[in-house]
């Protein structure tokens, strides 16, 4: 009966939707603040990449937002999990995940952060390279289960990491009267250090994103491990 | 109008968030919840990326691609980026808080979960367990003084 | 401008940085809430108490809208910034030791920073953000005793959130679609492509969206059980003023854009649902915190159904309403951190602490709308806004509205009641007059505005004419499309 | 009009109703006897009766008022002669009217009451309780009758009601204009009376159960006063209303007797009604015809 | 400063007064104080035969102005507020007062809500626009509360259920000032006025049924009159006395206002009900009717004395009404004289019955008797009072219901003529079960050694007496307010003088028909004193019946069931069926909040939230 109902309902809903979308002018959408960004971007932002430039300084508030939220994540749930001591009952890897996970890391690493260095320029930016950094820090723990990462010294990174992002936003606002205007000199369109403050602030991002998602992995995996 | 590339991307990113509400509505496991939560989350995000999308452009990185082709906006790919990480904090509570029920109650079915639920808070509050007497809290409403010293 | 900017961002900082300070010293990351929030209050205070004859509009980054994401604070906004402040303050945990103390102090930063982000933010996503940010701080908020119910609800509350927030997303992806602008100013100046069916599809999904926080019907079936699990503390907030900011962004949607449509009347409709769907169960609920719970999604219906009316009536009835809830719902929870049990366990607390029991009769009275408290003018603002709009589904909101009033009294009073039945042995309840003092402080609020309510009334119109005021809105933000615009006729 | 002359008037138009009071009671017994095939009691029997009863020498009272109550019976009705207009006097009938008059026969019923109250006997509570019940029947067909010769007259005013019967003969007479609200009226009467099948309230057969159980001496002689000014007061208030009152003198007494002769002779038709059989019957029948008389009157 | 300033001054420094006071030993004779500055401040106020006077202070409240003003119509009803104020107070006061705080009770607590009570019906009365009326009416609604409250256990839910009848009453109120704003564009009382009569008979149909039960519903009009009787009842004393005097009248006092003063009888005569012969006059008028019967015979039913009086005021409102919606000089007059005379009856009968309960410990039917020698003059009260109250002449009961009698059967209304008698009829048998059963018949052993009602007690009580019998003799005064009132609402004014009325169908004259009475009376005595012998009199306790002895410890006194013939018959007729349809509308409530709470007790209630996305894309497509 339920599935039945929902069924039905799915069914209208996707008739409605499907009728209002193939109304729209799909694939040709008006570009509005999208035009005056891909005009303008390149000089105001100095970032090739467009895209880390509406993300780092355009729209900067949402991905100070972003960041607030996945600190909320983790920190939600740290304390979702608690904080007791560790039983972890997974037995230590076998040597072809130690010796893997032992040469994955420095190539993880970096990797993630020539891609968070490079968000300004190629595709890619703070939180793909976080992502990767999480990645390199989180496969050693699969492979040695009981060695874990020290929470405290994520929290540490993460918390300066955004305190940084932040830091950079106040010290805009101080320096120019608006918080997160891109600071230092543009530099040359294409080169590594060009686009002003927005390489550091793509650290602040990549190291945040990396601390809290190899947080957030560790604690689930903890959880898991442990007997109650 | 013929069915085009865009359209058929169109097609599939409602087709993934309607078959994510679908399993959204329909399921009770709180961990099929939560994949069917991703399923619509992507449905969403590919249909937020799309809004963005021009056909023919090259991606917006300058110089990337010749100059004089157009670039698709890069407003919806950045706010993709951000809806993801969104997402992924939202599920990775999601699980977690699954992980401590699961241990807590056993069981990650809705239902009994909410029966659980329903029965702890009713044990909590020291009011009767739900569904037992059918009672409302106080007097029914606008009843009669009951103890009336008059005959009836 | 920092009065935008700092409320904002101070807490996130803050936030950030509490975690690893505690490491350092507990005594600093405990005062470090207090002093950011403080802060934010100065800040913001002046603004409130004496509003600039403009409103302030900030352009994050200096990039002009609609490039860049604008902080748009009118009076409105500005006000429900300092509720924000002053109600995160009120509402502290200023007791502490919970053993996850900075967890937990870090979590009501960030959403202090949100809820100032949702008053504050002129720009489409960013509300959306901002609203994650609110969402996923108060799972980890109600979630805070750890105990198996609140875990469940916390889960059940976190599903229709995030399926909310899938929704939302949907209808902003397709305003997106239509407009290729997230900036509210900007939706505004044409929003005629907008009235037609996908534009209000788009604004449909955002309330279905939006409305889990704001407790609209049939997204509200987590407030009960979540407030009864919650910390009182929390749930005072979280009904008390994240709800209306959430309503805030639809209000902000509805006199910029969907004014003139058929969206008022969804609003009407739901909102009669809630109101109906949230009172008639409080009817029957058997212990204080849900009693108020469902009591709490009934006002929000209210405030659904005057923010639905046309016009700037509408508006003002909404933000009266709103504030008043805000005001009175807040307190009920404050005192519901000791009245967290059965109600039938509360017999006769009035013997031991007559005066929260004074305060309850108060907060009571102002909320099923007694002249001359507050409560009785925002009804009436209600009320005649209904029966001036004249239609069949007004009607039946007028009617509805009237008798969920009556039903609310009843079950409001028979609790009243039984606080002063006289018993032996009556529950202590209170340990110190302390621990209801942020619903004392706001009982005496309400008790002044009753006596200053003229005056209290022209701010509100003074904030109204702002909000309600489109072009305003519009020139404020694009000083040139208003020149532009005056040319064209 | 000058003073004296009222109050010659009030004071000789309850003393009048006094003695053809005891005239209709004399009348009544020599019915009875006749259809019962006596002789009957000698010509000043009622006098004697009262006489003998006041001069009793164990009159035992319960109380004060158990005295007034039969202060308020004689009283009430001796205050209400006054209102009824007879040939030649008004009395002050034109300041009362027709249902003050009602209700001014009401004071006597409730002295009796509590003066049977206050005897404390249950018997006399029972006969009380059972004579108010009665009177909750018979008033809604009297009442009804009442209405509607007040309206057919337009006026509550006994003097005027008498007037217009009076103007055109016997054409003109309440009987002849409405006359189901006459029969009705006679229905009620014969509860008003408290004469079989509706004297189960008075009990005259069974002593020990009934308002008079406690009544004996002057308090009985009290009564029996009473009686006959019910007698008369319900002869002349039915006269007056469909029998175009008193011409004269004579046509007065002759229609004054026959109306109050005609419950006497029904009454050894019938058996006794229980109190409940009395209200239905009185709520059925009698308002029945009284409101299809009423219906007449109003169209 | 005018003198209705100096009045709803004083009226609130009394409320201060026994806010602040109420505990003390002052408290009683400072508040009498208070109440007597009122009285004096609104003769002052000379509202009812001179101009009306505003208050010079007035309020604007979001844009909407609030006055207050005192014209004949509020005079008429502050003095009997005041004067019901000044006399509950009073006989509350001495070791009334002292009993009931050892009882554990509050003196300031009841003093309060007492001049809670007086000062919202005065703030009530002085409305003149819908803002102040809503506002007193919702103060008075509160006050009430309570006051019926105050006592707690069966009480306080009486209490409840009275205020559920209240809000919702409140609420009808609400609504339909937000029609009348929405047509009007104003809530004050002219701008109403004017804009009525160009309302459709639609629009006036929902404001009679919004406002008729909103006002309804404090009057206890059928079929809104079930919480009235258990709460009046089971307010303590003073109170108790206080809300039968004047509070339910504050619905006809609304209903005098909108019905008479700005719809006006005639425009209710227009408004046909379509398919029968009635109109909105009628209509009102019928359950006028039925308020006074079926409250009536529920009274005669009753086995508390309290109760009993309770149920009867609910039925004596029906008099006023069906009074006032005749229409007619005397028919209005009547309707409005009963107020007061029905209002000093009642609080006479109630102190006469307080005073009993007071010196017995119970009011119950069954458990009393025989107290006539114990109370001599609680009985001369409860006697007149009874009187008054059945309509019976002398007493000032009887002028009013004879005026609308006559108006009744001028107009030509049989039925509801004989509706009214019923309930006259009714009230006898009532009031004489109430006097049986209190003071005649056997005397319990335990109510042997039982004493007169403390003076002050008394003092109110006999005042009041006198008052009742003065009224109905000599009933041109009262007339004299009634007259007024009626020119200030429009209405055909009575021709009255010192002893009663006179119009075209003639008239009345109570002084002669009293003093004939009275008269007869005495010549009763002097025949039955004169005539016979001395009697013997029998001790209280000596009695016997059928020729045995009656043993003063077995109980044979005739109480219960008094009118068990009578009951018998018409007991099936109405029997709760006014409870059925209160428990149907309770049980509706109950169904609906389960019906609301089953969503919260849904598992997975997500496809809800589908389906309002789903009804939101057909609503915009």
């Amino acid at each position: 009966m339920r599935n039945l109902a929902a069924v039905l309902f799915i069914g209208g809903l996707g008739f409605f939707l499907f009728v209002l979308f193939f109304r729209l002018p799909l694939g040709a959408p008006p570009l509005v603040a999208g035009a005056a960004i891909l005009e303008e971007g390149g000089e105001t932002v100095g970032a090739a990449n467009l895209v880390t430039a509406v993300l780092l300084a355009y729209r900067g508030m949402d991905t100070l937002g972003e960041l607030s939220i996945l600190f909320a994540a983790a920190t939600a749930v740290g304390l979702v999990l608690g904080r007791r001591q560790l039983v972890v009952s997974d037995p230590e890897g076998g040597f072809i995940l130690r010796a893997g996970s032992d040469l994955l890391f420095p190539l993880l690493l970096v990797v993630g952060l020539y891609v968070i260095l490079h968000g300004h320029l190629t595709p890619g930016g703070g939180f793909q390279g976080g992502v990767i950094l999480a990645a390199a820090f989180f496969v050693p723990v699969l492979a040695r289960p009981r060695r874990g990462l020290d929470h405290g010294l994520l929290s540490f990174v993460e918390g300066l990491a955004g305190a940084a992002f932040i830091g950079i936003g106040l010290w805009a606002l101080f320096a120019r009267d608006a918080f997160l205007e891109p600071l230092l000199g543009k530099g040359v369109l294409g080169h590594l250090f060009s686009a002003g403050t927005l390489p550091l602030l793509s650290m602040a991002v990549g190291l945040k994103v990396g601390a809290e998602l190899a947080g957030l992995m560790t604690s689930l995996m903890e959880a898991e491990g442990r007997e109650s | 109008m013929a069915l085009d590339f865009v359209s058929i991307l169109y097609i599939g990113a409602l087709g993934l968030l309607l078959l994510g509400t679908f399993g959204l509505v329909t399921t009770t496991h709180l961990f099929r919840l939560i994949l069917a939560l991703a399923l619509a989350e992507a449905g969403v995000n590919l249909l937020l990326i799309l809004s963005g999308y021009r056909g023919g452009a090259q991606p917006p990185i300058l110089g990337f691609g010749p100059q004089d082709m157009p670039m698709v906006d890069p407003i919806p790919q950045a706010l993709v980026l951000t809806a993801i990480v969104i997402g992924v904090g939202v599920q990775a509570l999601a699980v977690a808080a699954a992980v401590r029920i699961y241990r807590r109650y056993g069981t990650l079915d809705l239902v009994a979960l909410k029966a659980h639920l329903e029965g702890d808070l009713a044990r909590k509050q020291g009011i009767a367990p739900p569904k037992s007497a059918e009672k409302p809290a106080g007097e029914r409403p606008l009843s009669p003084v009951p103890p009336r010293p008059q005959e009836p | 401008m920092l009065p935008l900017i700092l409320p904002v961002v101070l807490p996130l900082l803050a936030a950030f940085l509490v975690m690893p300070l505690a490491r350092m010293s507990a005594l600093i990351a405990r005062a470090l809430g207090p002093i950011v929030l403080t802060t934010s209050l100065v800040l913001l205070l002046p603004c409130c108490l004496d509003p600039p004859a403009q409103p302030l509009v900030l352009a994050i980054g200096n990039f002009a809208p609609p490039l860049g994401i604008v902080f748009y604070g009118d009076r409105l906004a500005l006000l429900f910034a300092n509720a924000v402040a002053l109600f995160f303050l009120l509402f502290w945990d200023w007791r502490g030791g919970n053993p996850q103390q900075a967890r937990q102090d870090a979590l009501m930063l960030l959403l202090a920073a949100s809820a100032t982000g949702l008053a504050l933010s002129g720009d489409l996503f960013n509300l959306y953000v901002f609203y994650e940010l609110a969402a996923v701080a108060s799972f980890g908020l109600v979630s805070l005793s750890g105990t198996g119910p609140a875990l469940v609800a916390t889960v059940r509350y976190l599903l229709v959130s995030a399926f909310g927030s899938v929704l939302a997303l949907a209808g902003i992806a397709l305003l997106y679609l239509q407009t290729g602008t997230l900036n509210l100013a900007q939706l505004g100046i044409d929003p005629e492509p907008l009235q037609g069916p996908a534009g209000l599809l788009a604004f449909g999904l955002m309330v279905i969206g939006f409305g889990v926080k704001a407790e609209l019907f049939p997204l509200n079936y987590w407030v009960p059980e979540v407030y009864a699990s919650a910390p009182a503390r929390i749930s005072a907030l979280l009904a008390g003023l994240i709800s209306k900011l959430a309503v805030l962004i639809l209000l902000r949607l509805l006199v910029l854009v969907y004014g003139d449509t058929a969206a008022p009347q969804i609003l009407l409709f739901l909102g009669i649902l809630t109101i109906f769907f949230g009172e008639f169960s409080a009817w029957r609920a058997q212990d204080f915190p849900r009693m108020i719970a469902f009591s709490s999604i009934g006002q929000l219906g209210l405030v659904f159904i005057a923010f639905s009316l046309s016009g700037s009536w509408g508006v003002l009835a909404g933000i009266a309403v709103a504030l008043h809830h805000l005001l009175v719902k807040s307190a009920l929870f404050g005192l519901a951190h000791r009245w967290s049990g059965s109600l039938q366990a509360l017999t006769g607390s009035a013997q031991r602490t007559p005066l929260a029991a004074a305060l309850f009769v108060l907060f009571a009275l102002s909320l099923i709308g007694v002249p001359p408290l507050p409560g009785f003018w925002t009804k009436i603002l209600v009320l005649a806004g209904l029966a001036q709009e004249g239609s069949a589904l007004a009607f039946t909101g007028l009617g509805a509205i009237l008798l969920v009033t009556a039903v609310e009294a009843h079950y409001l009073f028979r609790f009243a009641l039984q606080l002063y039945e006289k018993v032996e042995n009556a529950p202590a309840g209170f340990r110190s007059f302390w621990e209801f003092l942020p619903s004392l402080l706001l009982g005496a609020a309400l008790l002044a505005v009753t006596l200053r309510i003229n005056p209290v009334a022209d701010r509100l119109r003074a904030i109204t004419q702002q909000a309600a005021d489109r072009s305003f809105y519009i020139t404020q933000v694009f000083p040139q499309a208003a020149a532009h615009r005056k040319d064209q006729p | 009009m000058h003073w004296t002359h009222l109050l010659l008037e009030l004071i000789l138009m309850p003393l009048m109703a006094f003695f053809i009071g005891m005239g209709m009671v004399l009348t009544l017994r020599k019915i009875g006897a006749k259809l019962q095939r006596r002789i009957g009691p000698p010509f000043f029997q009622p006098l004697y009766d009262i006489l003998k009863l006041h001069a009793k020498e164990t009159q035992s009272s319960h109380g004060l008022i158990h005295e007034i109550g039969i202060v308020m019976a004689i009283g009430g009705y001796v205050a209400a002669e006054t209102l009824l207009p007879v040939p030649g006097m008004n009395g002050i009938a034109q300041q009362g009217g027709l249902i003050t008059l009602a209700y001014m026969t009401m004071i006597p019923s409730l002295g009796l009451a509590l003066g049977v109250g206050q005897c404390a006997n249950p018997n006399g509570s029972i006969g009380i309780s059972r004579a108010l019940t009665a009177m909750l029947a018979y008033d809604v067909p009297f009442i009804l009758v009442v209405f509607g010769t007040a309206y057919a007259a337009q006026s509550t005013n006994l003097v005027e009601i008498i007037a217009a019967q009076q103007s055109d003969g016997i054409a003109s007479w309440g009987l002849v204009q409405n006359p189901l609200l006459a029969l009705a009226g006679l229905l009620a009467l014969q509860g008003m009376l408290g004469k079989q099948p509706f004297e189960i309230y008075v009990a005259p057969a069974e002593i020990a159960t009934g308002p008079m159980v406690e009544m004996g001496g002057k308090f009985l002689g009290g009564l029996f006063i009473m009686q006959c000014f019910q007698l008369y007061t319900a002869g002349v208030l039915y006269t007056s209303l469909f029998l175009g009152g008193g011409e004269n003198w004579l046509t007065f007494l002759v229609k004054i007797f026959a109306v109050v002769s005609i419950p006497m002779a029904i009454a050894y038709l019938f058996p006794r009604f229980r109190t409940e059989d009395l209200v239905r019957f009185f709520w059925k029948w009698p308002t029945f015809l009284a409101l299809l008389g009423l219906a007449f009157v109003l169209h | 400063m005018n003198a209705l300033d100096l009045l709803f001054l004083l009226s609130g420094a009394t409320l201060l007064c026994a806010l602040l006071f109420g505990r003390t030993r002052w408290a009683a004779p400072l508040l009498l104080l208070g109440y007597a500055a009122q009285f004096v401040a609104l003769l002052q106020t000379n509202a009812l035969f001179g101009e009306p006077i505003s208050l010079s202070w007035s309020l604007v409240v979001l844009d909407q102005p609030m006055h207050w003003r005192y014209d004949a119509l509020s005079w008429f009803f502050a003095l009997i507020t005041l004067g019901a104020g000044f006399l509950s107070t009073g006989y509350g006061s001495g070791v009334w007062m002292r009993d009931y705080e050892r009882a554990g009770h509050s003196a300031g607590v009841l003093h309060t809500a007492l001049a809670a009570n007086v000062f919202s019906m005065v703030l009530l009365v002085g409305a003149e626009d819908f803002l102040s009326l809503f506002l007193g009416w919702e103060l008075l609604n509160w006050a009430t509360f309570f006051l019926m409250a105050l006592r707690g256990g069966i009480a306080a839910r009486a209490a409840l259920r009275y205020l559920g009848y209240a809000f919702t009453g409140g609420m009808a109120i609400l609504g339909a000032m937000a029609l009348l704003y929405a047509q009007a564009g104003s809530l004050e009382f002219q701008p109403i006025r004017e804009s009525l009569p160009q309302m459709s008979d639609g629009q006036l149909w929902v404001l009679l049924a919004l406002l008729g039960s909103g006002f309804g519903i404090k009057m206890g009009l059928l079929p809104f009159h079930l919480w009235q009787a258990p709460a009046y009842a089971e307010t303590p004393g003073p109170g108790s006395a206080f809300f039968s005097a004047v509070s339910a009248r504050m619905g006809l006092y609304a209903m005098l206002v909108f019905f008479v003063g700005m719809v006006g009888l005639a425009r209710l005569v227009q408004m046909e009900i379509p398919y029968t012969f009635l109109n909105g006059r009628d209509l009102l008028a019928w359950i006028a009717v039925f308020t006074i019967i079926f409250p009536t015979y529920t009274a005669l039913q009753q086995q508390d004395a309290r109760y009993l009086l309770a149920w009867h005021g609910i039925g004596q409102g029906g008099y006023m009404v069906l009074g006032v919606l005749v229409g007619t000089a005397e028919g209005s007059a009547g309707g409005l004289l009963h107020i007061f005379n029905h209002a000093i009856t009642q609080v006479a009968l109630l102190m006469a019955v307080f005073a009993v309960l007071y010196r017995t410990g119970t009011t119950d039917l069954n458990r009393l008797g025989g107290l006539v020698a114990r109370m001599p003059l609680t009985f001369l009260t409860l006697l007149f009072g009874i009187i008054s109250l059945a309509g019976l002449p002398p007493m000032a009961g009887f002028v009013s219901k004879l005026l609308v009698y006559r108006a009744l059967l001028f107009e030509g209304m049989p039925l509801l003529f004989v509706g009214a008698i019923i309930g006259t009829l009714g009230t006898i048998l009532s009031v004489y079960k109430l006097i049986h059963n209190i003071f005649l018949g056997q005397l319990r052993l335990e109510h042997e050694s039982v004493q007169e009602a403390p003076l002050s007690m008394l003092i109110p009580m006999l005042s009041l007496s006198l008052l009742i019998f003065l009224a109905g003799y000599f009933p041109g005064p009262t007339l004299s307010w009634v007259a007024a009132v009626q020119a200030q609402l429009g209405l055909p004014v009575v021709n009255y003088h010192l002893g009663g009325v006179y119009d075209a169908h003639g008239g009345f004259n109570m002084i002669w028909i009293v003093s004939v009475l009275l008269a007869g009376f005495g010549i009763g005595a002097l025949v039955f004193f004169g005539l016979g012998g001395p009697s013997k009199r029998v001790h209280q306790l000596d009695n016997y019946a059928g020729g045995h002895f009656l043993y003063a410890e077995n109980r044979y006194q005739y109480s219960d069931h008094f009118y068990a013939g009578l009951m018998h018959l018409i007991g099936p007729w109405y029997r709760g069926s006014f409870q059925w349809l209160e428990r149907a509308l309770g049980s509706i409530v109950d169904f609906l909040a389960h019906f609301t709470n089953g969503f919260y007790g849904i598992a997975q209630p997500l496809l809800w939230s589908l389906a309002a996305v789903l009804g939101i894309a057909v609503w915009v497509f």
